[in-house]
């Protein structure tokens, strides 16, 4: 039973993984992409480390995976930020529907 | 089918062969040291595939330690050329400013 | 279960490929740089699969490390490589 | 690991590793290249733990997301700056294969460099099946020496194989090898240039909150990284690294993370002090057992822990100078002789 769920739950990881990526190939400007890639973060990583966590055999490694996913949403968020404040300061512009040819 | 370190020591030869290759035909100091570094991570990429066949209870650590220390190595190595690069490059432009002050602004082609 | 985690780790790998297209692609230097958190996030994935999968501890330190520190990069690129356009000097030109 | 998908993971990494290091050597782009390579050190990574590597793999995500990209980026964009325009012009961003390029497109760049091209691409096709020839198939291993390593290993003061080769077996070599990274000090502290050259500083709120979040968070992963190193995957140069990542990120948003009233010549001692600690703890067991490095299994764990501590701190700052040299930044790992005294109130 734990064994079907933990494979629902990596299924569910695979696809924000793969929408992730669909998206950073295929969004139009760089604010898009970032969003698309950070949904890749704390999503997708957030459902493989639950699969993970069910499957523990000990306290020890849940904490430790819980613990890495939380550092990863701060780092990623801090990446983000960073890129997409850098992306603004350098006037890059932001898509817009009606521009495009 | 090609056993796991056979196929990764072939890909440790090909990438040394690439870094020298980029060494020789690359003309920017950084191009050079990423070259370099190239060239050390093929070789690393061997002693580690090479480590892997061992079979005495894991992979062999001397060729391990080896390894870590040629990393460390490498990063400073690294360092200490891209330092030199910096330097050799603003002290020419710094030259060519004192040389033709009128011309360095036209030189762009 | 092992075999599993290792499907998914070489799905995830597999995007790690696809992403390389946005590398070439561009168009601005930021969109290169977010291929590699792309990539950092993805291995960083496949590193606690495999943690689990190999049942090693020390591997998902390497994985702590490589989520802590990639703002080192992150930070270096905002900082030395586009930094902030309040001098004269300042290059129109974004292409990476 | 012998399994399909094992297979699979084994052709994208090789595919993906091909890839990186190909653009990061032919992408006319150097900023391209310099990404190209950051994501080579990533996916290296993998590799290692793949090959049953942790030690090392533990060690390329830590220099390589810690300190290998923000050198390159500072060093390129230092270069980008002082550059002129002639550095900037295609002859030097541009790869060799793409000279050769634009040569057969009509462009004169002189014949030369178009046969150096051709000639050295034979040469080193030419060398490396020669190699490839020598090499394969690899030789049957008759695992003598690992065998060595792991029958001695519980006189060694520690249960983690690398780290007993690295600073008991073979102790030499560690030692030569922070004499090494020592020795790159020395180089930089000749040529780096010791007026300001300082853009301006960047401040950022979030980043600051998240270095002063995590700048806690590494150092106590850093002393886990040295206890661990006994018996797990870690050690000195991990450790290290992190602690010297943790210093870079305070360089760039212009916290200066070392001790109050610290100058040049306390770095100077702090740097020198793990090559001066390993050499005198070698001297002292030479004079206590007869053999230089030679330890002892009841002591060899604290004097194992010892080293690594002291060699911790002292490649951490070195590679933080490292850093501060590459960047064009003045270090004042180098003092302020250089300066008058007005110069050093003015401040």
């Amino acid at each position: 039973m734990a064994d079907w769920i933990s494979i629902l739950l990596l299924l569910f990881a695979a696809f924000f993984f793969v929408g992730g990526t669909v998206g950073l190939l295929r969004f139009p400007d760089v604010y898009c992409r970032l969003h698309a890639l950070t949904k890749a973060d704390n999503i997708g990583m957030g459902f493989v480390v639950l699969a993970l966590v069910i499957q523990a055999d000990s306290w020890y490694w849940a904490v430790r995976l819980l613990a890495t996913w939380t550092f990863v949403m701060a780092a990623s968020a801090t990446n983000a930020y960073l890129i997409a404040r850098a992306a603004i300061r350098k006037e890059i512009p932001l898509w817009k529907p009606s521009k495009r040819e | 089918m090609m056993d796991t370190s056979t196929l990764y020591a072939g890909l440790g030869v090909l990438l040394s062969a690439m870094g020298l290759l980029g060494l020789v035909l690359g003309r920017h100091p950084i191009r050079k040291i990423i070259a370099l570094n190239v060239i050390g991570a093929g070789i690393f990429l061997f002693l580690v595939a090479a480590a892997f066949r061992s079979h005495s209870g894991g992979p062999d650590p001397v060729l391990h330690a080896m390894v870590l220390t040629g990393i460390v190595v490498a990063v400073s190595a690294t360092a200490l050329g891209l330092t030199l690069a910096g330097q050799v490059q603003q002290s020419r432009s710094e030259n060519e400013a004192l040389a033709n002050p009128k011309e360095s602004k036209h030189e762009q082609r | 279960m092992k075999e599993v985690y290792l499907g998914i780790s070489a799905i995830l790998l597999a995007t790690v490929a696809a992403g390389l297209w946005r590398f070439f692609r561009g168009p601005t230097a930021a969109d290169r740089l977010m291929v590699t958190q792309l990539f950092g996030t993805t291995v960083v994935t496949a590193c606690l699969l495999l943690s689990v999968a190999l049942r090693s501890t020390a591997i998902l330190d390497v994985a702590l490390a490589l989520a802590l520190l990639s703002v080192v990069t992150t930070a270096a690129f905002v900082r030395f490589y586009w930094p902030q356009p309040n001098r004269s000097t300042e290059r129109k030109n974004s292409d990476g | 690991m012998e399994t399909i998908e094992a297979g699979i993971i084994d052709l994208i990494l090789v595919l993906l590793l091909v890839l990186l290091a190909g653009s990061s050597l032919l992408l006319p782009r150097l900023f391209r290249a310099v990404i190209a390579f950051i994501g080579f050190g990533l996916i290296m990574a993998v590799v290692w733990i793949r090959l049953h590597a942790v030690d090392i793999a533990l060690a390329e995500a830590m220099i390589g997301s810690g300190v290998t990209g923000a050198l390159f980026l500072a060093a390129l964009a230092r270069m980008n700056r002082s550059g002129n325009e002639r550095e900037s012009a295609n002859t030097h961003r541009t790869s060799g294969a793409r000279a050769i390029c634009l040569n057969s497109n009509g462009r004169v760049i002189g014949n030369g460099i178009q046969w150096r091209g051709v000639i050295a691409t034979a040469v080193i096709i030419l060398a490396m099946m020669l190699m490839a020839l020598m090499v394969f198939p690899l030789p049957e291993p008759d695992g003598k020496i690992s065998a060595l390593v792991f029958r001695n290993l519980s006189d060694s003061g520690v249960s983690n194989p690398v780290t007993a080769v690295l600073l008991n077996f073979r102790a030499y070599d560690t030692l030569l090898e922070i004499g090494v990274v020592l020795l790159t000090l020395l180089g930089l502290s000749a040529v780096v240039n010791r007026d300001r050259l300082v853009g301006p500083r960047y401040t950022d709120r979030v980043l600051s909150g998240f270095y002063r979040l995590t700048l806690p968070l590494l150092i106590l992963f850093c002393a886990y990284m040295v206890w661990v190193g006994k018996y797990e995957p870690g050690g000195a140069f991990q450790a290290a690294a992190l602690l010297a990542a943790g210093g870079i990120l305070g360089h760039i948003i212009g916290a200066n993370p070392r001790p109050h009233n610290w100058d040049g010549k306390h770095l100077r001692i702090a740097v020198s002090s793990g090559f001066a600690v390993f050499l005198s703890i070698g001297v002292l067991l030479w004079v206590q057992n007869g053999l230089f490095l030679r330890f002892v299994p009841e002591s060899a764990g604290g004097f194992i822990l010892g080293i690594e501590v002291v060699a911790t701190i002292a490649i951490s700052i070195s590679l933080v100078i490292l850093f501060h040299g590459s960047s064009g930044h003045p270090s004042s790992f180098l003092g302020n002789r250089q300066l008058p005294p007005a110069a050093k109130e003015a401040e």
